[in-house]
């Protein structure tokens, strides 16, 4: 049998079985790694422990990153910080809509932007912002599809964006001259989804905003409850300005180290259980995203091994360039959904070369791909911002409805980013080294 | 240093007379060169220095200088009689690291506009071959556009002609057309460009 | 500097063993989603943290 | 189902957690443990670990051993610089052909086989990679590691967000900061991967290497593939011998080190040390996204069907052909034969620096493959014989 042919096999039968699990087993990360199993299998390679348990690897520092934001986070909830700033956002902004929106607009960024994971945006200050969302007025479709969008654009934004570092490294190219190409699509997007997901929402008025908040925890002052973010944006930026004199701390232990000044800053002095208790409720909250990051590794692993990565790759990539702009709407997000971060080094490195072939400007090439993979983080079988989104806000329509909420802010970002991809030269502008 | 150098030097020339006595010219018979010549490259390839070492070691060129950027001003700091561009994009550095292939084409374009206005004898030379060609509005090709069809005479590798396109561009420009089998065989090009 | 660097190195080792060990205690007493599924899932969702821990891979 | 019946099955699932951890462990435990051996020839005159030229890298794994060959004769001296990148196999036994087959009749030649050992007992992430390949000799099967591009986590963990390169500043994506070919010319108090391009600078100064060849693998969709890439020091030296191996041998092109990408050695040496910096990729099928099933048939062979479609829909950069694929062979015999000749050009061009030195051609690898120059160490003296 011939390599398409088998692994178009393989590809068929890892298809069926992912449909299959999903309605059984009602669990994506499961079903991921069933796929993944039912593909080692038909491609003749038995049970690949070996594969299985180097899979699980993949992507474990970001299961890390997840699990210690959100200890931070929930740490923060806890001693009444976030309601300290909800309440002062609310008190501050809250005749000016438009300016308030905005404000939680660029609040969702700033945490994806320096990490580079859109889920961080959402886990970090998705909570916040939805609570005044809908203190503002906002459907509850339309909340989860807010924090959504401006978490995906988090992770586009610069001066991280995890896609074109990959695409970067990947194409020997310095990760330079991206800044300004990532930033202006993204706040232009991020304009047009205030605008549209705001339209015709009505506050309550402040009182009763403020009447529904709880209350406010006594000696929580705003200086508290700045300084955890203050300790995480120093440490943040010290990694990236001044790399050569402070250790390298990594992610996890940043958001530990923000957790304990947390703590630090508590007026009320909890008791070392609740602070236990408080790790364990965050755990079971963020395990299904540490468990997708432990299953899609798996999953690509076996992707690679079965040739079934290669074959979508080559079929993508030897598409003739009309053919890359005509389905690369749906295939990067596609891609992104199954292969998580990996999608950026399997179709987006040999795509640099495809289009610095004909003389594009890759560096906006690049920008636009890392667009059109981010749209894929609500699509499965990881669905991973999207599915963090919803647990955050705690939407309980369906996954349809809130897809439908998303629909047009999502297609007015892929078709930014196809412009950019169809004429980069019009954004080369936009490249400054 | 010097002395090492020149016996380095010497070294290579006998090793270039053994190659080049399997050397393969074919095409046009090589125009004859003029001299002051200035050596450059379009696309900041790596062509136009290999063609500067091959042309050094020739010997036969007295006056000879390179040019990795002329502006159309460098062309008049010597009254140069002759304008060799190497045809070429770097490979090498994607993105801040490379070459803005926009700015390079914009300086060729004047380059060969005042190379013309001065009446210089323009040689366009594809030293790589197929190396340097790539898909249509890539680098290289947009490099070939901007030069060769200016150029009075071109020698090509070649492995770069596969598709005809130096046989059309020849063809409508009246340029006498040489080929080479290899890089080294250009030393024997040049020899006859400029045997006296 | 170097000192400081390697002691960063060895918390990450024994973080890695904190979340094995508390995904192993939510196995057994989590509230939320308690079916057969997850319970598979947390099964094998350890293994790259245990693993990590004992300098295995 | 109740309480004890649950506790039950869960204390089941676990072990059946661990049994597949000790089973899905064996080749993981055994990629980290096998030590490759080497047969050095009668050249060998000496073996210094890495940290003999900076202290900062001592009793780690990166403190590899550097093999000395030295002639005796004044002339110049050459560095081979193998497994910066330990998912190019042909880099790491391409040093190991050397050094088991090498004569020196002038200069001295250094050797580092396995310059990033960390990343040698790593599995490649996500991209499923068996752990070791074979090469067939006329006494049995040698076998090496294939390892990952980056430093192992085991040593070097965590990653920053952004790798910020030293000295310039500039930023590279946040694995880099574990990728030896980013981290040079190193950072003494810097991170494991950084000191270790520090202590190879260190030796390139203090030994007053004239030439570093860095060895390494391309993928064939990567325009730099089949290339010498050099220094601007070094570039007419590479454009020389570019232009003699396409003539003679095989197709090889040459690149000048861009200036602002920072951290490989083609610029970084170049700019530190003295040396002349020379990188040499040849096209390997197995780094390309694209290919089909990851076996080690493909890592030695580079037969592919898909890679195929990629050629005939011209995005190589090297010529391709299914049927003689890009076997280990063929790349070993070019790295041979590309560093031979930039070797023998360093000479012509600088005499005082020439290096009298010979090891098997690349046509001699292509007429019996690799295995014929790999020798068998248990029939070896035991002081030429050294695990790696």
């Amino acid at each position: 049998m011939s390599t398409y042919a088998a692994t178009s096999w393989t590809l068929a039968a890892m298809v069926a079985a992912f449909v299959l699990s999903s309605w059984r087993f009602k669990s994506p990360e499961l079903s991921m790694v069933v796929t993944a199993l039912v593909g080692a299998l038909v491609a003749g390679l038995g049970f690949p422990a070996h594969l299985f348990v180097e899979g699980t690897f993949t992507f474990l520092d970001l299961a890390f990153i997840f699990i210690t934001a959100c200890i931070f986070m929930n740490a923060y909830s806890e001693v009444g910080a976030m309601n300290a700033l909800v309440r002062a956002l609310v008190v501050r902004l809250h005749r000016r809509k438009w300016l308030l929106l905005m404000v939680l607009a660029l609040l969702m960024l700033i945490p994806g932007a320096l990490t580079g994971a859109g889920v961080v945006s959402v886990l970090v200050v998705g909570g916040l912002v939805a609570a005044v969302l809908r203190l503002m007025g906002l459907a509850e479709d339309r909340v989860a599809a807010f924090v959504f969008m401006l978490g995906i654009l988090s992770a586009v934004a610069p001066p991280i964006n995890v896609w074109a570092m990959l695409m970067a490294a990947g194409a020997n190219m310095p990760y330079v001259g991206f800044d300004l190409v990532l930033l202006v699509p993204v706040l232009i997007i991020a304009a047009f989804t205030v605008l549209y997901l705001g339209w015709g929402a009505v506050p309550q008025s402040k009182e009763a905003i403020l009447a529904g908040l709880p209350p406010l925890s006594p000696k929580m002052t705003w200086w508290r409850a700045a300084v955890p973010l203050a300790v995480l944006l120093a440490l943040a930026l010290g990694a990236k300005y001044a790399a050569f004199t402070l250790p390298t701390i990594g992610f996890p232990l940043m958001f530990l180290i923000c957790a304990a000044t947390t703590v630090a800053i508590d007026p009320v002095r909890r008791p070392v259980k609740r602070w236990l208790e408080v790790v364990n409720q965050t755990v079971e909250q963020v395990f299904p995203l540490v468990a997708t990051m432990v299953s899609v590794g798996v999953l690509v692993n076996i992707l690679a091994a079965t040739g079934v990565r290669g074959l979508i790759a080559i079929s993508f990539v030897a598409l003739p360039i009309i053919g890359i702009y005509a389905t690369s709407l749906f295939v990067c997000p596609l891609a992104q959904g199954s292969l998580g971060f990996g999608s950026a080094v399997i179709l987006g490195t040999p795509l640099i070369f495809v289009f610095n072939a004909v003389g594009a400007n890759v560096t906006v090439v690049a920008a636009a791909f890392s667009m059109l993979f981010a749209l894929g983080d609500c699509l499965p079988p990881s669905r991973i911002v999207g599915r963090t989104a919803i647990e955050t806000v705690g939407y309980k329509g369906s996954y349809g409805s809130f897809l439908k909420a998303t629909a047009v802010p999502w297609l007015v970002m892929g078709i930014v980013a196809l412009a950019m991809l169809i004429v980069p030269g019009r954004a080369a502008f936009l490249v400054r080294y | 240093m010097n002395v090492a150098r020149t016996c380095g030097v010497a070294g290579v020339v006998v090793l270039l007379a053994v190659v080049s006595a399997s050397a393969a010219i074919s095409g046009a018979p090589p125009v004859k060169g003029q001299q002051p010549l200035l050596i450059t490259n379009a696309g900041q390839g790596p062509g136009a220095k290999m063609s500067r070492l091959l042309v050094q070691r020739t010997g036969a060129v007295a006056d000879f200088d390179y040019l990795a950027e002329p502006q159309p001003a460098d062309l008049k700091t010597k009254p140069y009689k002759t304008l060799m561009v190497v045809l070429g994009s770097t490979a090498k550095g994607l993105g801040a690291s490379g070459i803005t292939i926009d700015q390079e084409i914009d300086r060729l374009n004047a380059m060969i506009a005042e190379a013309k206005k001065l009446k210089l004898q323009i040689v366009g030379v594809l030293l790589e071959g197929k190396t340097r060609r790539g898909k249509p509005g890539g680098a290289d090709e947009r490099c070939i556009d901007a030069i060769a069809p200016f150029a009075d005479y071109l020698v090509v590798k070649k492995d770069g002609n596969e598709d005809g396109r130096f046989d059309a561009i020849a063809k409508k420009s009246g340029a006498p057309l040489t080929f080479i089998d290899d890089a080294m065989d250009f030393s024997e090009v040049v020899k006859a460009m400029y045997a006296k | 500097m170097i000192l400081l660097q390697e002691l960063i190195h060895q918390t990450y080792f024994v973080l890695a063993g904190l979340i094995a060990v508390l995904l192993v205690t939510r196995l057994f007493r989590r509230k939320s989603r308690p079916g057969l599924a997850y319970d598979i899932v947390y099964a094998y969702a350890i293994i790259p943290f245990v693993l990590r821990a004992l300098h295995i891979k | 189902m109740n309480d004890r019946a649950l506790v039950g099955r869960r204390v089941g699932l676990l072990l059946a957690s661990l049994a597949l951890m000790v089973v899905g462990t064996k080749d993981i435990r055994a990629l980290r443990a096998y030590r490759e051996t080497v047969v050095v020839s009668e050249a060998f005159t000496r073996q210094a670990p890495l940290s003999t030229y900076f202290d900062g890298i001592r009793g780690t794994l990166m403190d590899v051993p550097v093999f000395v060959f030295d002639s005796g004769v004044p002339g110049g001296s050459v560095l081979i610089l193998g497994g910066a990148h330990a998912y190019e196999p042909a880099s790491p036994v391409m040093a190991y052909v050397v050094m088991e087959n090498i004569t020196v009749t002038q200069g001295k030649v250094f050797v580092i086989a396995r310059a990033n050992m960390s990343a040698s007992t790593l599995g490649m992430l996500g991209n499923a990679y068996p752990p070791f390949f074979r090469v067939k000799t006329p006494w049995g099967e040698k076998t090496y590691r294939i390892g990952d591009r980056e430093t192992n986590p085991l040593e070097q963990w965590p990653d920053p967000f952004t790798f910020v390169h030293y000295p310039s500043a500039q930023n590279l994506a946040y694995q880099d900061s574990r990728n030896l070919n980013r981290t040079f010319p190193g950072r003494p108090g810097g991170n494991l991967t950084e000191r270790t391009s520090f202590a190879i600078s260190e030796l390139i100064r203090r030994e007053q290497i004239d030439m570093t060849i860095d060895v390494h693998e391309a993928s064939m969709g990567y325009p730099v593939v089949s290339t010498y890439v050099c220094h601007q020091r070094a570039e007419e030296m590479c454009m020389m011998a570019a232009m003699i191996l396409s003539a003679e041998q095989f197709p090889m092109k040459t690149e000048t080190s861009p200036k602002s990408l920072r951290g490989l050695t083609h610029r970084e040496i170049g700019d530190f040390t003295e040396s002349f910096a020379v990188l040499m990729e040849t096209p390997e099928p197995f780094i390309d996204k694209f290919v089909g099933p990851m076996t080690e048939a493909l890592m030695l062979t580079g037969k592919d069907e898909f890679m195929q479609t990629a050629a005939d829909r011209g995005l190589l950069y090297a010529e391709y052909d299914m049927k003689t694929g890009a076997t280990l062979d063929y790349r070993v015999g070019r790295h041979l034969g590309g560093a031979a000749e930039v070797i023998k050009q360093m000479g012509e061009f600088y005499p005082a620096k020439k290096v009298g030195v010979s090891w098997p051609t690349y046509a001699a690898v292509m007429e019996k493959g690799i295995g014929a120059f790999l020798h068998d160490p248990a029939k070896a003296a035991a002081a030429r014989v050294f695990r790696h």
